[in-house]
């Protein structure tokens, strides 16, 4: 293949030259163990703490100490929901999470639901939002913990989490949510959003995979998940990953430097790969193509009539990288839950294609998506054995 | 996960792509709702299958079986061709991933299918044994390779 | 200062050059996420699943897929200890660990103790070693995992691991090691050893930081501690760190060529320090010096008269990294769980002395090590109000 | 965790080290299980710390606030001397990490001992009022900074 296109960001990113120069230091020379007093412990110590600081301002947090670093947004989200329920030694209780929840929130719901805790899930509306009086209908008596994420990674609508945190406090419930599609992407202040946790991951803003971090309001009692010499104030346990906190952090100030022109450019670039699409091909939609509370940078199509990992691998023989919530390429049952959350039929579902643009994604690669796209799907469509009763059933109705 | 060269080549350039017209037989099986429908037609000669085309919506691995299934058939007696199994299909293709071994089911399934169909409209006894796949609720994942906890 | 002298291997290493080579295209090129299809998945898959078998080859595993890629080596405890534990929806049973085993370990098995097992703490005996007889006794008919460190990082010992599998074994229970001080550096096989599951941590054998891995023996059902999107055959979610995975094969498969050349060395360099200090400093003594069965680079003192902490302060202004076992050292309370255990008063707990070196020590490192401490030592002792009766006892004694 | 540059000077230079023959007032605190003894020893004129010697087996912070609190001390009314609070000594030292807060206590504590014991030498009523950390089931840790879960 000659070119490569990669559309996948919300997937992961590549780390940016700026973020592994800043790393660099940290592997072989800077190399000390932060916990460690002499000079080389000391010197990793600060700038680890250096990291922390710089990252709790980019959050707007109150203080350094509400940010805990983690292995990634798995691992937040674990210790955000068993740690924040399980909290002080509490066995049972009632806790909320939506629907589309990523599933390192949703799997440690369920295995709350196991231990003595009662789960509901809140489901999105079709236009991909969580709504508040959706929330207030669910709230209990009980109610601990309401965890909503802030930005959808596949459809990438962005929840009202200011009226759902007042909702979840007013019942005397904690509010979490997972942004890692948000931090550094959108405007994101804690103090803001009214949160009581987030959880975030380095791989989704051009830092290293393998680290993430729990932002934890000052005050906030959580049971340590991973378990060991007491480091992050006895929050987290483990050797400190220095180059990833410095990575971290360099990654959301560059974030944050560009994301008044990052933005719109990348909605630019974005509508323009909607437009293309749906100009040119029919049984084509946008998923909540409606709501305005979007992600700059994700478009979710479902192309009706084809399975999305057989687009994919056509597209990626002319080296194009995209997404697709069809069953088959997850080798799970069913299509991607965020979609029948939001109501997509099942059937379409697993023609869901993802497209995520970011900071390397040029005009010419949207263009070049878009040209590759039309004759692939009308490929597939051409070798479906229902696509023609699709059709027909659609003019009809 | 990785395909190999082969499930590539059949996927992207898959062999006896369409419908025949005026079929002898033809099968259908799979179920839009799971993301996969297969449909077989064939032309019959001497209890051999003499043609043979298909159309599938379906993962990578739904065409790249389908198509190699329609090449082993051709030329087939209808019994060697009923009795096509998903691990054949597999190694001809120079095996699967683990994770999509279920996905060769619909291609053996639908060969299966339109064997019977010709057999039955010639008021012949169908030999294929049950169509687990065009079952709506058969889940196509029962066999799952890594088990989880 | 002018010189540097790293004396705290076992704390952390430096990531060797080579490792940071290996792994530097995985982070801004070959970025792909593992789960991905496309392309630059796969070529990240491929890398993560070749250095998965590399690192399977090098401890002797059966099979690839008995290695698990995690965060270091303290998710590997806790998953090990509780996910083992409680795999299969167990919710009690009796649990052994030994008293001297890393907090990663003590940890979740205290949780573990909360949460409806019964835990057992067996003691090393005076030579630093869990005497099999010693595990015998504390097996009961409901014990369901034994975990006993293979070396333990403060004072070097390596203990009987097949004598304490096969008594696990036969009593019905799985054996865990975690082994983050003595992969690379020993010969290590998990089939030798009988076990069946092991930690490891790729920062103590110059790989990075926050990467580890756990062995788990075919067949042997473990609940998932980082739940999610089901990476590691559904063992351990959260986008596989590739960078990580790379370095931490390619720093196992040099520690495993070196180690024929290395462990000789290192053995020497210790000896040298240990005759120094010992030739040169009264009431001085070697933890545990009378077993055979020690790492080859680990030494530690307990220096009568003097507190750690203070040692390690004016060593380190001669550029000297070495730790200590004292409890002001870690802000805790108490010094040194190990030292403790294995029958080090308390009161000459506080003046342990760890020195444990590395790929880099030279022998003018030893040499400046010792000049340097004598001095400081006898200073310390001088301002001691204790010391003058600490020796006239001895001399009495 | 970081010593300031100041706790840095003292504990590598420390001050007043060693034990005034024929002193006038003694004080031991600490307990070498903890692994923090400090000895101070002063002489006294007109009601006042004339001079001042130390000596501690202890950590950099209990060496470094040892040395500044005689410091401190030198000159200063008993009265003034026993009322030296441990955040006056950390602040004296640019402050403390706040986990090395608590070894600070074992200077004042010394402090107060020697001048007891000078006062009670001669006749006089104590002023330090009780001195917790010679009792040696005194947690020095009983206030952390950040709680633990
Ligand atoms: C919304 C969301 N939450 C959590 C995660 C998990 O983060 P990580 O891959 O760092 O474990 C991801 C991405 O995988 C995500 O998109
Ligand atoms: C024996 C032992 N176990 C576990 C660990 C924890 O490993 P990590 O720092 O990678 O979490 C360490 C080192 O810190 C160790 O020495």
């Amino acid at each position: 293949m000659d070119r490569t296109v990669y559309l996948d960001y919300a997937a992961t990113t590549p780390v940016d030259e700026n973020v592994l120069e800043a790393m660099m230091p940290f592997f072989s020379e800077r190399y000390g163990n932060a916990n460690s007093l002499y000079a080389l412990g000391r010197d990793a110590y600060t700038a680890f703490e250096d990291a922390r600081e710089r990252v709790a301002a980019l959050m707007g947090a109150t203080h350094p100490g509400e940010v805990i670093f983690t292995s990634g947004g798995t691992e937040s989200d674990n210790t955000a929901l068993i740690g924040l329920a399980t909290a002080g030694g509490r066995i049972k209780g009632h806790v909320i999470v939506s629907a589309f929840e990523h599933h390192a929130v949703l799997a440690p719901a369920e295995w709350l639901g196991k231990h003595g805790f009662t789960v509901t899930e809140v489901s999105p509306r079709t236009d991909g939002l969580i709504h508040p009086e959706d929330l207030q209908a669910a709230m209990r008596e009980d109610t601990v913990l309401v965890s909503v994420m802030h930005g959808n990674n596949e459809i990438g609508t962005i929840q009202p989490l200011r009226a759902l945190a007042d909702i979840a406090h007013a019942g005397g419930a904690l509010m979490h949510t997972d942004a890692a599609q948000t931090l550094g992407k959108i405007d994101f202040d804690v103090n803001d959003l009214g949160i009581d946790a987030a959880s975030f991951s380095s791989h989704k803003i051009y830092g290293p995979k393998g680290f993430g971090a729990l932002y934890l309001r000052k005050g906030t009692r959580i049971a340590p998940y991973m378990m060991g010499g007491g480091q992050e104030s006895k929050r987290r346990s483990g050797t400190q990953n220095v180059a990833g906190a410095v990575g971290f952090a360099r990654a959301l100030e560059i974030m944050d430097a560009e994301r008044a022109t990052e933005a719109p450019l990348l909605a630019a670039l974005r509508d323009r790969i909607v437009e293309g699409v749906l100009g040119r091909l029919e049984l084509t939609s946008l998923n909540c193509c409606e709501t305005k509370a979007r992600l700059p940078h994700i478009a979710n199509f479902i192309i009706k009539g084809v399975e999305g990992e057989a687009m994919l691998l056509h597209l990626d023989a002319k080296g194009i990288a995209v997404s697709t919530g069809s069953a088959c390429s997850s080798g799970s049952l069913k299509p991607s839950h965020v979609l029948l959350a939001i109501g997509c039929p099942q059937e379409f579902a697993h023609g869901s294609l993802r497209v995520s643009l970011g900071r390397y994604t040029t005009e010419k690669d949207a263009d070049y998506f878009v040209d590759e796209l039309i004759p692939i799907v009308e490929r597939l469509r051409s070798m479906s054995p229902l696509y023609a009763k699709i059709k027909a059933e659609h003019s009809a109705g | 996960m990785l395909y190999s060269d082969k499930v590539m080549d059949h996927f992207q350039n898959p062999r006896n792509v369409g419908v025949i017209e005026n079929a002898d037989g033809t099968g259908e099986v799979g179920n839009p709702i799971r993301g996969d429908v297969m449909k077989i037609t064939i032309k019959v000669e001497d209890d051999k299958v003499d043609d043979i085309m298909f159309q599938t919506l379906g993962c990578g691995t739904a065409i790249a079986t389908s198509s190699i299934v329609t090449e082993m058939a051709k030329g087939m007696t209808l019994e060697d061709a009923v009795s096509i199994t998903k691990k054949q299909v597999a190694d001809e293709l120079d095996g699967l991933p683990p994770a999509k071994m279920h996905c060769s089911v619909l291609a053996t399934d639908g060969l299966k299918a339109a064997i019977d169909d010709y057999l039955v409209k010639n008021g012949r006894e169908p030999i294929a044994g049950p169509i687990l796949s065009s079952d709506p609720d058969f889940d196509p994942h029962g066999e799952e390779d890594e088990p989880a906890e």
